[in-house]
Formats: structure tokens, C-alpha cells, sequence
């Protein structure tokens, strides 16, 4: 078991670093030299020529890419080109929120989908089944944007039940929240109640009834507990997708995250700021995995013992 | 005794399972297929029985020994070179649902070998090549163009024969070919490979876990347990005298279809088969065998020869 | 014990409806193992699944009724039935591999009838479980209760299966091809185990295809075929003096097989789609014996000999007008 | 002879009757058999059709151009002339959207075909070969699932710069990841099966193995992976032209709509709402027809 985990730790550790490699490079192979971009036509060139000497661009990259990862350990994101300010620290301020909204968006999307999956399996081809799988669909198709700029439309802008912007109180993360996690709910519902009927299915089950359980007992004893195994998969990647959800969000209800740091580093063409960004997000998404792997092999007793 | 088609020897062959862990699928195997004879190979499951076959063909390359094709090993060859072999070994597989493509009609299913080795010139030549081959196997010209969708587990099974003996091969490896059809239908097939092997000169290496069938189809037999031959012999002989504890077993609990001789006082065999991943020391067999002494426990029994048989038992015939 | 009156089991497709299960009535008496023998698809399953109330839809017993002791269990409710199966009757499936949760302790599976039925005390359901271990020849049995099923083998499974269907010491065993999985020399200690089951008073009801496992344990055999019943007859009689042209083909197809023939006995052609069965006898097509009459009139089934049934024109005491 | 003739005749029966078992389904009775089951699905296609067309023959579909601005009509909201009303410009929105789904639709098919072919190749070359080339594509497309998607989209773009061309290289290279993983599992499984094992007993070449024993058997996984993966594309396009990131005018798609009406939308909420509603209905008959043909394709995922 520790064995296990070491070993997905270290894989772990290897899909970052090669995450933070591709970054490094694409932002890199970008035509021109990007501090002359910043500072317009008319710079001088010497001016230009020593803050690129500065920032060591003018080295080969991967010695640049060592560079940034060693910085990086320390703490050290590089300086925002377009801010002015280091780029961990407006991660630092940033990231709180972005966690918080990702959150309450799962808790919403998960509790909701789970709950209502299960019981359009139990009740299938029935008023409820037809009725939340309905919904779900909606949720699936339904652009983020559009939830975001609806909810605000109908619950901020007219009812002023909840604030419109900004996240000064808890109130502000509710409409975020849904607005994100609409989408994952639907499509956890469907897996849930596609498993759960696949689930049904199995021998198992039938011992379970020749057993003499009703149908509940059948339900949470037996199925739920083999139906949530690919269910916490796709949570993982539900995650991911939260978190590209979330720079929508962000940018619909102005909340100051990381989402929208990214997005203000490509429109300031700032690579420092859009590379600690993007490579932050993907930290905490291999880290969600991670997680999922551990919780996976818990729950599954085939997958604990072996290799 | 007619010339010895295939040869084997000392054949091995482990799998990795999990962390430093191997399976000893086959172990030290060594056998021989003579021209035109049916050699069954018996064994309960996870034996070795279908890997040993699949070795034979090179379907899976051995991790040592060689195998001798009249006489000239192949082992070594590349696969270009062994492709004349490739022609003369066929596989019938056992289940006749996963062993033909969804996507391919019969005729374009028993004409790949025609193609593969271009048999025929031209597409009409094929065509009739693959209709007289549906006739011999019994399976109605009329449905050429089907998929095997559309036929019963036995019609498929008669596609896969057809498929088979389209290159001519010498040798054919039928890994239990009718343990998946129903009792009657199993019968039409084991007629139709009876009868194929007489027009044909065909020769068989029968694998199966069945011993009535094995034992109506076979010429010699192996009997086979955790990846290494443990007895084998011309067939009648085994059965009426078999000389390792093992085979013994095997014959008493095989379920007679009649009432009047049950066998409920038939000494039974204890246990269930030790997994081929921690291998018992000694004879392989001893933790099952009532016989088993501190001699099996510790030392394995070498391949010894009694009349016309061999046996691997440190004591054969122990029981009698 | 168990007896079965003209139960009615149909699938609807959409291709229309499947009779699996057609005008079956069969009986178990105390004590006894009945089997029930046919080719893949001919309803034995079904029957069982019937009898145990795990028909799923698009299934359903059209009709029918199954008498446990008397009480007829079809029309109890679903509650009524969960208090039966598992304490009166219980069943064992075809694939030990599939049958057990993957996910829970085999121990924990086995406990579970008891502490629904009995109402134990966690402690006492776990001494019984260990009992029954012992009894059913699982090695270890203390070890045993805290391994998952993927720990253990086909054989171990079934056995598993078996002390848990047997854990609240049922009248009614009900076994769906319990050996076919296995290998022979498991097989063989299976079926010895059942029959020692059956000697401490649980009556058996065993399905197989295999006439082998029939032969050897059974002590009244039905044959089926395409849904219905073709013959029934104690087990001696039923090998000794098959009368219906399937049973014969079959047994002659297993005993050529035998006998050193060179050319097998067969029974030619396949069993026939259920959608698509004739008006008359359903074997009918592939009968060496076939007359006029049969593609068109169903056969009764006719009492030979005291206790042996044949559904066959050809022992019809009388022409039909 | 007699006998022989006996037993033609009998086989010849035992097929009719096991043909009746499973009647013979071409692709055409397939589909026909999802439309008459799953009548959502059939609906879908048929509304995706409608949208192709509207598509192609928006010219002819609308008296309004849709570009010329008609200042007198600015931000009018949805009447009998204007269906759905006008937007900043004046413009017609029905006319716009018209001309966006020109746009939309390709971004959800090319990149979708593109990004197919990319996974599914690299996919079949990782699960046939397995080794050095497997641990090389799997680890390579490890790395790019751990990117939130929207997030590499952004650096894509930054790399690429804009431009519908680099709009739907963008979204391929996002893709291919997850058909390549598919793919691979697919062929993982389809390379045990018996029947590709008598392929490599016949004897045949790696090539044939692989692209007729193997891929055809893939088709039906592709055909609803394509169908699934167009939807999201869309969508994540949308996504980016919302942020003013992808499509970039003159070019018009449906997100760049909802994005050009941001600016108005307690005024004039029509402006964003229809694309967004337009965006919603074409994912959801992709999402119903997906689902559709799943149920009918994939043996794995029978119906329930």
C-alpha cells in the first residue's frame, strides 16, 4: 500500500515536471522577443537588449528551464511583466479564492449529482428518472457563461437577493459556485446512474436478493459502494475541469483568482504571470488525481493488494 | 512410428505478475508430434496447457528450450523466414464467438490465409476455393457473404476449421474446440475433425480439459499439471493403467453418465490446484498427493521412461 | 416440498414475446435432489430464477404457481418473498468468479443472511460463519472470513457461495450449474459436498447440462427442452429407458462418445429460437422420428410408467379424432 | 451419398435457424432501429441537420447583411422584423447567427476529425506496439490531461497566435489526448481477442492486423467519440472567443456573440442569450445523439 502511493507520488512528480517543461516551451516559441513586444516599437534598443540580458532570455532554454524550476522551489515565480509585482504573491492572493469557489462548486456538483443520479437509477424510465436526466442534460450543454450570466441575471441583477460581483462576503461565492458546478453535476449524474444500472446487473446482486435483501439494503450495501469506484475517477477530472471553468466564472463575477490572472497574463502578454498560473493549476489538478488514486485503492481491495 | 513433425524441448516459459512475482506458465517441456497422429494434452485450467501450444506455433516465443520442425529447429528463425513454417501450424480456437471478426463476411474470413500466402491468382479462383472449403466443412455455399453474427456457436466453429485448413497446413493445434458447444453440436465437429484428419493427413495436437474427449479423439497423450508434463503414453494404456498419482485422479473423478456407477467412494483428490506463482518445492504435485513423501517434498522427479510411456513420479504406479 | 404448477415465464422484446419458460410443473420432494438437465437456452435457468422470484425485467411469470410447503410464493409481496429467500430457499450461481461482492469481506457476505434472518449478535453470526466453513471444507476457515473474493480461488468461491446459501439452513437449495466453472477435480468435491448437504435434510434442486453431474447425484431427473418439459422420470429409469427422441439423442451423443465409436451419434441441427418455435413439438425439426402431426399439435406430456412422463406423438395411447 | 445429401440439408436448416437468431444489421438498419427506439436521438440529428443547413444556405435564408450596420436600429429587442432583435450595430441578430454557425459548426467538426486522427493513430500505435513507443505516447499524453483544459487552450493560443487555422489547431491539440488514451484501451482489449490471434496464426502482416482486424472494430467507439467530442469543442471554443481569446472579427462565431453583448446585458440581455441558447441546443443533439448511437454501437454499453 505505501509502496503504491510512493510510487503514484513519484508519477506524479513526473507528469509535473514535464508539465512545466512543455509550458516553458510553448510560451518560449513564440515569434519575437517578447520584452520588445512589451515595450512597444519606439524602446531603445540597448534598453531592450539589457532587460532581456536581465531576465536571462538570451540563454538556451533549457538552462533557462532550470533556472525557473530552482526559482520556483524557492518560492520564486519570476516578476508579472504587465503587474509589476512577483507573480507568487498574486498567486498567493489569488489562489484562496480560486480554491474556495472550486470547492463549493465539487461539494455543490457531487452532492447534487450523486443524490439525484441514484435515484433516477432507482426509479428508472420513471417521472424522476426522465425528469433529472433532463436536467442533466441541460447542465451538460449549458455553456458555463451562460449559468454564470442567467444566475446573475435573475438572482443579483433582478432579485437582489445575492451580490453581483466580487467575493467581500461568503455570499458572493454562492452564485460562482453554482454557476461552476452546474456543468459537473449533470454529467456526475448521468455516470452515477449509468453505473448503478450497469452495477444491478452484476451476479453479485442476485446472490445479494437469494440472500433475502430487500431492495434497498441490495442498493446501499452492495451496489453503491462498487458504483462510486468510477464515479471518484471521473471526480478527478471533474476537477480539472473546474478549475477551466473557473477562469469563466471568475472573469463573469469578477472575482480576483487565478482564473483570472491567466487570462490577464495572455492579454498583457505576460509570460511570467501566465506560466506560474497555468503551471499552479495544473499542480493542484495532479494533486487532486493523486488523491483520487489514494481513495480509489481504499475503496477497492483488488487494487490495494497488488502491484 | 511415423516421422516426427514437431519437437519440443525443454521449453519455458514465465509470465510477470506484479512485482518481481512470475508465473511458471511452462516449465521444462519437452514433446513430440509425429506425422498424422492426434496428441491430446490434458489438464486442468491455468495448466499451461494453451501457452505450451501457442509456443509450439511461436504465437508466444519461449523464454528458453527449442522447438524442431522434422528435425530443424526454428526457434532462432526471424519471422520472415519462419513464415513457410507459419503456413503449416494452424490454431482452432475455443470460442467461436471471439474467434472470428465481427467485421469480416465467411468468405473474406476463410479467404485471408488464400491471400495472405497467395494461394489463388485471382479473385474468382479464391471464391471458389473458399466455397469448396465451406462444402468439406459443412457449412452451405449459400452463405457467403454472412457474418458470423448470423450462425450458431457450431456453424462458427465449422467457419474457423474452414479457415484453418485453406493454407494446407501439416499440423493442427485445436485448443478446446468444442468445450463451448452444447453436447450435441460437440459431436458434429469432433466427426467433422475426424474426418478432415483422414482426407487430409492432417495431424492434431487436441487440447482439452474434457477426458472422454481426449480420450475418443487422441493416438498418445500428456497429461499435464502446474506447466510441466507429468505423465504421458499411447491413450488406451494411460487410461486403463495410469502410473502417476495425478492421472490416477483425474480418471476417477471424471462423472460417468450413468446411474448405475457412481463413484461416490472414489478416492478423491484434496485441495485445489497451488498457485503457479509460489510453486511448491520438490514434485509439484506432492500438496495434493496422498502419496507424497519427504522424497517429492524436496527433489523433482526426472521424466522417467516405463514401456512405451513416460511418467515424472518419483514412485509411478505408487497406489496400485 | 417445492412443487411447481404450469409456471409461465416470458421475456418481451421487441421482437415479441419469448416464452422461456413454458407450462413447466415440477415437484422436490424432502430431502431429495431433483435435477433439471437441457442444452444452453432451454429455460432451465430461467425456471430457477422463477422459482427463486429473480426473474428481471423485460421477464416476468405470466402465470403459474409455486408452492413452498404449501403457500404459494408467487403472489406473496416483495417483502414477504426478501423474508423467504436466503432462510427457506436459497441459491447458488454458475460463476463463483462473478457471484460475490468484490468489495466486501467474503466473511462479512457469508454473516449477512444470518444477522437479516436470525438476528444474531454479530459474535454468534461470526461463530456460525466459521462453523460453516469448516463444514463446506473451506480451509482456514478463521483466516478465510477476512479475505476479499479476489483472494481466493473458483473453487474456495463456490464454496464460499455455497456456506452462504446454506448458513441459515434453508429446505430449499437451489444450485444453477454449480460445477460448470470448475475444473473436474473440484467438481467432483463440489458435487460430493452437495449431496452430503442433502443427506442433513436440505432438498436440492440442481440444474446442469452436463448428464455426467446428473447421473452421478440426482435422484429424479426433468429434461428440457425449448422452454418445456420433455421427459421426467427418476434418475435409474430416465438412463436406463429414455423414451422421448431428445433424451435419447442426448444420451446416445455422451455414450458413443464412450464407447470407442469411431463416428459419433448426433443429434443434428441446433436448438431453435424461442421467438420462432413451431405450433406442434418443439424438437420436432430435428426429430429422427418426426410424423405429420407433430409440427402441428403439441404433444401432452404421458405417463409411461408410474412417475415417468414423456411429451411425445409417439406414445399418444390414442389417434386424436 | 445419400447420407451426405441428408446432412447438407440439415446444416443448411440449422443456419436458417440460427440466422433467425440475430437478424443480419447493416449500418443503415442500425441507424434506422436508434430512430425508431430512442426518438430524442433521431430528433437531435435531425435539428444538427437543420443547423448544417441554415448554415449553408444563409445567404438565402435572410433579407439583412450581416455585417452592414444600421444605426437607427441599434439594440432593438426581438420582434416581427427582427426576430431576435438587433444587436450594437443594428445588426440583425437571426442574420448573425446565421453566419456564426457557418464558424461554429467547423470549429466543432475539424478540430474534433483532426484531433481523432491524431489520437486514434497514436492510440492503435501505442496499444499494438506497447513498450518504449506505449510508456513515450501515454506518458506525453498524461501531461497534457493534467492541463484544466481551458488553461492549455489559453497557452495554445498564446503560442499559436490568432486566426481560425490556429483556433482549430488549438482545440486538436487539446483533444487528441484523450482519443489517444481510448484508442489505446480499445486496442489493448481488441489485441487479445481470439480473432486477431488468428490473424497472427494465419500468418498475416502487422499493417493488415491493425487496420483490418483492429481498427474497423474501433469505428464504433470513434463514431461516438466524435460525436461526443463536437459538443466540446464547441464549447470550449465558445469559451474562449467569450474571453475575446479565440475567434476574432471579422470572423463571427456564436461565443464572439455572447461576448460582443456582454457589455450590454442588463440593456439588451437578447444579445448574449441567443447565442448562448443557439450554443446549448446544437451540445445538447450532439450530447442526445451520441448518447443515441452508443446505445445501438456499443455492445459494451447495451441499452437501459
Amino acid at each position: 500500500m505505501v509502496r503504491n502511493i510512493l510510487s503514484r507520488l513519484l508519477q506524479a512528480v513526473c507528469v509535473l515536471l514535464g508539465v512545466a517543461l512543455l509550458i516553458f516551451i510553448m510560451l518560449r516559441i513564440v515569434p519575437g522577443n517578447p520584452i520588445a513586444t512589451l515595450m512597444g516599437e519606439h524602446a531603445d534598443r540597448a534598453v531592450i537588449e539589457r532587460m532581456t540580458a536581465e531576465l536571462g532570455l538570451d540563454q538556451p532554454i533549457l538552462r533557462q528551464f532550470i533556472r525557473y524550476l530552482a526559482d520556483a522551489l524557492r518560492g520564486d515565480f519570476g516578476t508579472s511583466y504587465s503587474l509589476g509585482k512577483p507573480v507568487a504573491a498574486l498567486m498567493g492572493a489569488a489562489f484562496g479564492n480560486t480554491l474556495k469557489l472550486a470547492v463549493l462548486a465539487a461539494l455543490f456538483a457531487w452532492i447534487l449529482g450523486i443524490t439525484s443520479g441514484v435515484i433516477a437509477a432507482v426509479r428508472k424510465n420513471g417521472l424522476l428518472d426522465h425528469l433529472f436526466m433532463g436536467a442533466s442534460l441541460l447542465g451538460v450543454s449549458m455553456p458555463v457563461f451562460m449559468v454564470a450570466m442567467l444566475l446573475q441575471y435573475v438572482f443579483a441583477y433582478h432579485l437582489h437577493w445575492l451580490p453581483i460581483a466580487g467575493v467581500s462576503s461568503w455570499k458572493g461565492f454562492i452564485l460562482p459556485a453554482v454557476a461552476l458546478g452546474w456543468n459537473s453535476a449533470g454529467s456526475v449524474a448521468r455516470l452515477v446512474r449509468s453505473t448503478l444500472l450497469e452495477i444491478l446487473e452484476e451476479d453479485y446482486i442476485d446472490t445479494a436478493r437469494a440472500k433475502g435483501r430487500g431492495q434497498l439494503g441490495v442498493l446501499v450495501l452492495h451496489a453503491l459502494r462498487n458504483a462510486m469506484l468510477p464515479v471518484i475517477t471521473m471526480m478527478a477530472v471533474q476537477f480539472s475541469s473546474l478549475l477551466s471553468g473557473a477562469v469563466i466564472t471568475e472573469s463573469v463575477f469578477s472575482i480576483n483568482g487565478i482564473g483570472r490572472l491567466a487570462v490577464q497574463g495572455i492579454s498583457g502578454r505576460d509570460i511570467p504571470l501566465l506560466q506560474g498560473t497555468v503551471l499552479f493549476s495544473t499542480l493542484v489538478v495532479i494533486l487532486g488525481n493523486f488523491l483520487a488514486d489514494c481513495l480509489y485503492s481504499v475503496l477497492d481491495p483488488r487494487v490495494r493488494k497488488e502491484g | 512410428m511415423s516421422e516426427v513433425l514437431l519437437e519440443a524441448r525443454n521449453l519455458n516459459r514465465e509470465f510477470p505478475a506484479g512485482r518481481k512475482k512470475k508465473i511458471h506458465a511452462v516449465s521444462d517441456v519437452s514433446l513430440r508430434i509425429c506425422e498424422g497422429e492426434t496428441l491430446g494434452l490434458v489438464g486442468e485450467s491455468g495448466c499451461g496447457k494453451s501457452t505450451l501450444g501457442r509456443l509450439l506455433i511461436r504465437l508466444i516465443e519461449p523464454d528458453s528450450g527449442e522447438v524442431l520442425v522434422r528435425g530443424k529447429p526454428v526457434t532462432g528463425l526471424k519471422e520472415k523466414e519462419f513464415s513457410s513454417y507459419r503456413r503449416k501450424f494452424q490454431l482452432i480456437f475455443q470460442d467461436p464467438y471471439a474467434s472470428l471478426n465481427p467485421r469480416m463476411t465467411v468468405r473474406d474470413l476463410i479467404a485471408e490465409p488464400l491471400k495472405t500466402y497467395k494461394v489463388c491468382g485471382s479473385k474468382e479462383e479464391t471464391t471458389e476455393r473458399v466455397l469448396e472449403l465451406m462444402k468439406a466443412v459443412g457449412v452451405p455455399g449459400e452463405f457467403l457473404h454472412r457474418y458470423p453474427h448470423q450462425f450458431s456457436g457450431g456453424q462458427r466453429q465449422r467457419i474457423g476449421i474452414a479457415r484453418a485448413i485453406a493454407a494446407d497446413p501439416d499440423l493442427i493445434i485445436c485448443d478446446e474446440p468444442v468445450s463451448a458447444l452444447d453436447v450435441s453440436v460437440q459431436n458434429q465437429i469432433l466427426n467433422l475433425l475426424r474426418e478432415l484428419q483422414t482426407q487430409r493427413g492432417l495431424t492434431y495436437l487436441f487440447i482439452s480439459h474434457d477426458l472422454s474427449v481426449v480420450r475418443h479423439i487422441s493416438n498418445r497423450v500428456c497429461i499435464m499439471f502446474l506447466g510441466k508434463i507429468c505423465e504421458s503414453g499411447p491413450v488406451e494404456e494411460l487410461f486403463q493403467d495410469p502410473l502417476h498419482p495425478y492421472t490416477r485422479f483425474l480418471i476417477n473423478a471424471v462423472l460417468v453418465p450413468d446411474p448405475h456407477r457412481r463413484s461416490d467412494s472414489a478416492e478423491l483428490l484434496k485441495g485445489e490446484l497451488p498457485s503457479p506463482v509460489d510453486l511448491p518445492s520438490g514434485c509439484r504435485f506432492h500438496t495434493r498427493c496422498p502419496y507424497a513423501t519427504d522424497l517429492c517434498k524436496s527433489k523433482e522427479p526426472a521424466m522417467q521412461q516405463i514401456g512405451g510411456r513416460e511418467v515424472a513420479c518419483h514412485y509411478p504406479g505408487v497406489f496400485k | 416440498m417445492l412443487q411447481v404448477n404450469h409456471l409461465c415465464t416470458s421475456f418481451f422484446t421487441d421482437k415479441g414475446e419469448v416464452r422461456a419458460v413454458d407450462d413447466v410443473s415440477l415437484e422436490v420432494p424432502a430431502g431429495k435432489i431433483v435435477g433439471i438437465v437441457g442444452e444452453s437456452g432451454c429455460g432451465k435457468s430461467m425456471t430457477a430464477r422463477s422459482v427463486m422470484g429473480l426473474v428481471r425485467a423485460p421477464g416476468k411469470i405470466k402465470s403459474g404457481e409455486i408452492l413452498l410447503d404449501g403457500r404459494d410464493i408467487v403472489r406473496l409481496s416483495e417483502h414477504e418473498r426478501c423474508a423467504i429467500r436466503g432462510s427457506e430457499i436459497s441459491m447458488i450461481f454458475q460463476e463463483p468468479m462473478t457471484s460475490l461482492n468484490p468489495v466486501v469481506r467474503v466473511g462479512h457476505q457469508v454473516e449477512e443472511a444470518l444477522l437479516l434472518h436470525e438476528h444474531v449478535k454479530k459474535q454468534e453470526a461470526e461463530a456460525r460463519a466459521v462453523e460453516i466453513f469448516e463444514a463446506v471444507g473451506i480451509p482456514d476457515a478463521k483466516k478465510r472470513l477476512r479475505s476479499y473474493p479476489h483472494q481466493l480461488s473458483g473453487g474456495l468461491r463456490q464454496r464460499v457461495l455455497i456456506a452462504m446459501a446454506m448458513i441459515c439452513r434453508p429446505k430449499l437449495l437451489i444450485a444453477d450449474e454449480p460445477t460448470t466453472a470448475l475444473d473436474v477435480t473440484v467438481e467432483a468435491q463440489i458435487l460430493r459436498l452437495m449431496k452430503k448437504l442433502c443427506g442433513s435434510g436440505t432438498s436440492i434442486l440442481l440444474i446442469s447440462h452436463n448428464l455426467g453431474v446428473i447421473a452421478q447425484v440426482c435422484d429424479y431427473v426433468y429434461v428440457m427442452y425449448a422452454g418445456r418439459i420433455v421427459e421426467q422420470a427418476d434418475t435409474f429409469t430416465l438412463f436406463d429407458n429414455p423414451c422421448h427422441p431428445y433424451t435419447k439423442g442426448l444420451l446416445d451423443s455422451v455414450s458413443s462418445l464412450r464407447s470407442g465409436a469411431q463416428v459419433l451419434d448426433t443429434i443434428p441441427g441446433v436448438v431453435p429460437n424461442l421467438l420462432h418455435l413451431p405450433a406442434g413439438c418443439s424438437f420436432s425439426m430435428r426429430c429422427g422420428c418426426c410424423m405429420e402431426k407433430c409440427a402441428d399439435l403439441l404433444p401432452e406430456l404421458h405417463e409411461t410408467e408410474p412417475g415417468h412422463r414423456v411429451r411425445c406423438h409417439l406414445f399418444d395411447k390414442e389417434e386424436p379424432a | 451419398m445419400f447420407r451426405k445429401k441428408k446432412k447438407e440439408k440439415e446444416q443448411a436448416q440449422d443456419i436458417r435457424l440460427a440466422s433467425q437468431i440475430d437478424e443480419e444489421e447493416s449500418f443503415f438498419s442500425l441507424m434506422g432501429r436508434m430512430a425508431r427506439e430512442n426518438k430524442l436521438a433521431a430528433a437531435s440529428a435531425i435539428l444538427i441537420l437543420v443547423f448544417i443547413l441554415a448554415a449553408i444556405f444563409a445567404p438565402f435564408l435572410t433579407r439583412y447583411s450581416y455585417s452592414d450596420m444600421d444605426l437607427l436600429h441599434r439594440l432593438s429587442p426581438p420582434s416581427s422584423g427582427h426576430l431576435f432583435g438587433t444587436d450594437e450595430g443594428g445588426r440583425d441578430i437571426l442574420t448573425r447567427l446565421l453566419y456564426g454557425a457557418r464558424i461554429s459548426l467547423l470549429v466543432g467538426v475539424v478540430p474534433t476529425l483532426l484531433s481523432m486522427v491524431i489520437g486514434a493513430l497514436l492510440g492503435l500505435a501505442s496499444g499494438y506496439a506497447g513498450g518504449k513507443i506505449d510508456a513515450l505516447i501515454m506518458r506525453l499524453a498524461d501531461i497534457m490531461l493534467a492541463f484544466p483544459s481551458m488553461l492549455l487552450a489559453m497557452v495554445i493560443m498564446y503560442m499559436l497566435g490568432d486566426g481560425l487555422i490556429n483556433v482549430f489547431l488549438t482545440l486538436a491539440l487539446v483533444n487528441w489526448a484523450s482519443v489517444a488514451r481510448i484508442v489505446r484501451s480499445e486496442t489493448l482489449q481488441l489485441k487479445k481477442k481470439e480473432y486477431v490471434e488468428a490473424a497472427r496464426v494465419i500468418g498475416v502482416s502487422k499493417a493488415v492486423i491493425i487496420f483490418r482486424h483492429i481498427l474497423p472494430n474501433c469505428l464504433p467507439t470513434l463514431i461516438v467519440l466524435f460525436t461526443l467530442n463536437v459538443p466540446s469543442a464547441i464549447l470550449t471554443e465558445s469559451s474562449l472567443s467569450f474571453l475575446g481569446l479565440g475567434i476574432q472579427p471579422p470572423d463571427a462565431s456564436w461565443g464572439q456573440m455572447v461576448n460582443a453583448g456582454r457589455q450590454y446585458f442588463y440593456n439588451a440581455p437578447w444579445l448574449s442569450l441567443v447565442p448562448s441558447a443557439a450554443i446549448m441546443l446544437i451540445v445538447m443533439a450532439f450530447n442526445f445523439l451520441g448518447d443515441g448511437l452508443r446505445d445501438v454501437l456499443d455492445p459494451h454499453q447495451k441499452k437501459q
